[in-house]
């Protein structure tokens, strides 16, 4: 199997969709002959043609709308956001239509279509280029939202996504797109929706995270185990909506202790739908508080201080450390 | 040639009014190419429209029905604008106000009395209907109108979409951004601007600078054109020329209509507020349904007992509809969680289950109560 | 003092917030002559004129983006958004430069501006006239969101909110804004941002609300005494940013069980943050799980389906047996 | 008229470039107002500017500063459009890449230099300089020139905005908001349009269809203007047309600057990509700074001399620059929480305590683990 870096990984599934699926096409902002800024698309348009390699005018309430006009009509759209705060044009899109059309029109009208969204920080790249996005949508029913955070899964997911009759949020890690290579498969196959998996097992703890953080979560994990030799059982959430409830309060009940890690700002992410979960359905299980990791009640800040701003090894592990001995 | 000169081009003279029958009914611009049959099913159209709005706005006054937004005075523009469109190809994305124009391409009258009933279902047009469901949030639909174009295109499928908008709605980002994809992309789409001269209260003037809508089409490269909306046959003429452009390559067009709506905005409007009685007279006197029956009267095919027929039909047929339509069930609660999405979420599923416990135990207590 | 209905003590305090500041303004569509949809600004341009009371193209991302430009210029822009859903074309604007512009000028410009959003449903209003957008922002940092239950804290929040030199969300409950009167002084006073009121006392069961469903916790509130004779606190926050997290955790510390109401979309609602805040700071104190109220994750309902979808008094009444009987 | 004539105008015609000198210096258009010293200055910012994008753009290369968007083959655009404004009184509303009209109006080149190593201190312009921090979101800013402008009017005073924006910035439905609402308002606006053909990638083919930007203005009907952006002195007439007629109270004007980036986009772009070394080639002939040159020179206002000095005071200002930006501190964990609002909320303290107790602990775990 080739060892693909997660961008080669998405590049490897947008390619592998369009060839079996007539319908499937890309667009976005320089996606067609300059390949994405990240590179995701490079060779679409060489293989695929102008029509199916869309470089769109620079509106994203247009493209966006556009795009559900264009599912609508049969097509499937997998639109490139090009950076995860340029998708606030786009809201009324996503929250009014895109998200209810099936629901109002009564299921005679469906937006199979993607959002691939490069998300998070880590890059220390310019302003508005590094945003937790999923936070605007998660109270937002309608949109399913997807996190990989290794290649397999996020070609495996993205096929899915693209499967997938109903629109889709695809958060891309920009942080991981280059950091490692992992084996990924030829051809099709697809990560189900709404399934997490099990990064690490481990008894001690749970860690509850998706996306980029998976990683700061097995980081701090592994530390655990050599400074304190527990083990922390690491869930990859994978899709924040649909949610693999199941998997997370099994986890819980049987480590008894939970860490949920994201770098959302701390009030009001998703990180405190899973604590508000696990009190639905383990509360009594629970040895201590659920500890949170998160980002902060500020804006992602500029490059010099990103660091300060997003959750760490350390501060996982700090975490584990308070829900262990409290 | 310096900025001066070309800020100094006269629009309203480049953007004539395209006028056929003058509001007496007599012709005054190039005879249409419509049968007389044709003539008569528009006629038809228009006073069925104007039954079933002014029905519609009693419903709702009477609390039979929600807030409702007519149409009254629109009806050559609701008809006019649908009037040529392939039943079962070409699609259009309408208003809330623009339920004139879904029935003219076949959306059931039940339908749209049931939208504003508060159904969903009221939205969910029949197989080979492609009449959008009405978009409230305003210019949203343009943009869709323009993507399901554009998917044709791709696909090499000759269908053609209207956009539905008013003046107000030439405001929002998305009216830019709809014309300048369509002009780009050259997309099959007719851009239909009904300006009513009012967004709610919101008179023109505080709208846009501009004297006319159409000269924004400069701004894109694409055809432009004024037309009386009060004058139906002007409005087919127009929209004519533009569905087959669009239909042939010929790419987007963007309509301005002049017309006004006499009611309210919606139900709870009160247009004294904003709107003079002499304005309202205006354009009364320019009625688009007495203009075409004038017009029908004098080329002798239309008699004082085909009017009669047809308003008896009009009233007898949205009758049965509001009949039709207050038969309706309530929607269900399973309804609720069963269209979101493909296939409801486990997490529906638990939350479908706890409102139906919860909704069976509501009624026992109350069945207990009242028992 | 005169007893005023909720949008009577808004537009009262619009008006004594104009005729002490000439830097206050209002804009939004409809709000001139035609006195806004609502007539909460009815008699303001009468008494000051089309400068101070602007009708504005129909264009939320234009004109909350050019009031931002008048409050870094020095005026105080109030703009009513006619219904909660037409929020969203001004997501971009919000999120991406007004709730950022004090942090990244280090303070050189703010953003005094207020948001006035008749909000949430209980009108058989048609779409979007009944959204929950509170929770685009509560995990968005940089836009305190304030929601007023009753007519005194609806004048008093206001006024506060236009002082306040930050960008304010201002939720108005629509479904309240003529269904009771109460006392309003007249002239000038304020009520601080971040204090929570207790709106009812009691040992046995904490509810937190805010809005409309500090009514709907009342009235379960009174029906519970009466089933079964449990007095419930009832905490209206009146303020989800800032929050007054001493009020609510010494009211949870004290009665030890906890229900939170509000009609946004179950997953991920600002509700779920009183979960996370609670787990977080009396965890140990609880003797049941926090018991959630709300909404479904579905789209607000069209009208006939309204009462599936919103909280009604029973709904809170059986939560606050099952926290109770746990 | 019919539509077919009012969308058969020559646009480019109507909207003719206006230019004063041709790339090889020789005047061609009417003699500017201006005097030696101001010619001399202007040409000074142009090379300064140069001087201060190259390095910034290796130093982002080297990795001492982060990704930089530079502005090389644009200085006349840069310093023709902000040099007219009144320092203290007129607002800028720049986009990443009008750093240099920045610095025109009184931003320190520091300030530009530690926003992109990544500073928030480097946003804030120093009092009585109303540059508005730098806007990515491509437009918005266009929308915030227009707000200030129309607080100016209210406040009787008389300010001017200038709106920045690219070629790409004509697509987001913030620009067509903007342009609408200072023409209703008649605000003091100037809509800077930098036309460098290019959005990242994508050419002005597929972002808009009309040959011009400028022709936009027709649809707001406020004055409209093309301009050669390459020709300061042409750049130079065009603003104090459009400045001093915003203040009189004339109101908006859209300019269109046609300019080309010499550089990438950003750092990481690499131009090649989607453009040819003959475009490049064919711009850089026409470059601003040796155009003006050529003309100083043919005044016998410019000499060899000056030439060597200009270029070794900006080359040592820069490198000032670069100094004391390199010798700022780090920005502190407290800057972090001290300023999103006028007052940090009690949660904000919260989070302050625990992430500074965390970093302590932090850096005495690692003064452990390396002492
Ligand atoms: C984005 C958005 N903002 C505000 C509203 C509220 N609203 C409904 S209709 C309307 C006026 C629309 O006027 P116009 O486009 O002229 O259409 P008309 O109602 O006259 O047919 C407004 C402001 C809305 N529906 N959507
Ligand atoms: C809303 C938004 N979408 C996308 C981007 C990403 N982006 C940054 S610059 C740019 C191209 C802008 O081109 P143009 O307006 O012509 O200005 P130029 O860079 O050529 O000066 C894009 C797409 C952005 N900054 N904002
Ligand atoms: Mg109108
Ligand atoms: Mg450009």
């Amino acid at each position: 199997m080739a060892k693909l870096t997660l961008i080669q990984a998405i590049n490897d599934g947008l390619k592998v969709a369009m060839r079996r699926d007539p319908n499937v096409l890309i667009m976005g902002e320089d996606v067609g002959i300059n390949g994405g800024v990240f590179r995701a698309t490079e060779g679409i348009h060489a293989e695929f043609g102008a029509d199916r390699a869309i470089d769109v005018p620079l509106a994203e309430s247009g493209f966006v709308g556009a795009a559900m006009g264009m599912a609508i009509y049969g097509l499937k759209p997998v639109v490139e956001i090009q950076f995860d705060g340029f998708l606030a044009p786009a809201h009324e899109h996503l929250v009014n239509q895109i998200a209810r059309i099936r629901n109002r029109s009564r299921g005679r009208w469906h937006v199979p279509m993607v959002l691939r969204i490069p998300s998070w920080g880590g890059i220390k790249a310019l302003e508005h280029h590094s945003e937790s996005i999923e936070n605007w949508y998660v109270n937002n029913p309608g949109l399913k939202i997807v996190a990989p955070s290794n290649p397999y899964d996020a070609k495996g997911l993205l096929l899915a996504a693209i499967e997938d009759p109903d629109p889709v949020l695809f958060m891309e890690p920009k942080r991981l797109y280059r950091s490692f290579r992992a084996e990924v498969p030829e051809g099709y196959y697809t990560v189900e929706l709404g399934k997490a998996a099990i990064a690490r097992e481990g008894t001690d703890v749970t860690i509850l995270t998706y996306g980029v953080h998976v990683h700061t979560a097995l980081e701090a994990a592994e530390k655990a185990a050599a400074e304190h030799g527990w083990q922390a059982e690491v869930v990859d959430l994978r899709s924040l909506n649909p949610l693999d409830l199941d998997t997370i309060i099994a986890s819980v009940k049987k480590t008894r202790r939970a860490v949920v890690v994201s770098e959302a700002p701390r009030t009001g992410g998703f990180h405190s739908e899973l604590v508000a979960l696990i009190n639905d359905h383990a509360l009594e299980y629970l040895e201590a508080p659920v500890a949170r990791v998160t980002g902060f009640d500020v804006p992602m800040p500029y490059l010099l201080s990103e660091d300060f701003f997003l959750p760490d090894a350390g501060r996982v592990l700090e975490a584990i450390e308070s829900v262990k001995t409290y | 040639m310096s900025t001066t000169q070309a800020n100094a081009l006269d629009m309203e003279q480049l953007f004539e009014v395209r006028r056929v029958l003058s509001p007496d009914g007599t012709l005054v611009g190039p005879e249409p190419d419509l049968t007389p049959d044709q003539l008569k099913d528009v006629y038809r159209w228009m006073v069925y429209l104007r039954v079933f709005d002014q029905r519609s706005l009693n419903l709702s006054r009477q609390g039979r029905m929600g807030t409702f937004a007519p149409f009254g005075g629109q009806e050559a523009c609701q008809v006019g604008s649908a009037y040529w469109l392939a039943k079962g190809k070409d699609w259009i994305f309408p208003t809330y106000r623009d339920h004139g124009a879904m029935q003219v391409l076949g959306v059931p009258t039940k339908n749209i009395m049931r939208y504003y009933m508060g159904d969903e279902q009221g939205s969910k047009a029949p197989e080979g209907v492609n009449a959008f469901p009405i978009s409230i949030p305003i210019a949203t639909q343009l943009v869709h109108a323009v993507g399901a174009a554009w998917a044709a295109k791709i696909k090499k499928e000759d269908t053609v979409t209207v956009g539905y908008a008013g003046d107000g709605g030439t405001s929002p980002g998305d009216f830019h951004e709809a014309l300048n994809f369509a002009a780009v992309y050259n997309t099959a789409t007719v851009f239909f601007i009904q300006n009513n001269r009012y967004a709610i209260s919101t008179p023109n003037a505080k709208q846009f600078k501009t004297k006319t809508i159409a000269q924004r089409s400069l701004a894109y490269d694409i055809p432009g054109v004024r037309v009386d909306g009060q004058d139906v046959l002007a409005v087919l003429q127009v929209m004519k020329e533009a569905v087959d452009r669009a239909r042939s390559g010929g790419g987007p067009t963007l309509v301005e209509a002049l017309t006004f709506r006499y009611g309210p905005h919606t139900t709870p409007d009160d247009p004294k507020k904003y709107r003079t009685q002499e304005e309202l007279e205006e354009w009364q006197a320019k009625d688009p349904i007495e203009r075409l029956r004038k017009y029908l009267v004098s080329k002798g095919i239309w008699s004082d007992a085909d009017e009669q027929a047809v308003y008896d039909w009009a009233k007898e047929t949205v009758n049965a509809a509001v009949e039709a339509a207050e038969a309706e069930p309530r929607p269900s609660v399973d309804a609720m969680f069963d269209y979101l999405y493909e296939k409801p979420t486990p997490e529906l599923e638990r939350q479908r289950e706890y409102l139906k416990a919860y909704l069976a135990k509501k009624s026992q207590g109350e069945a207990k109560t009242h028992g």
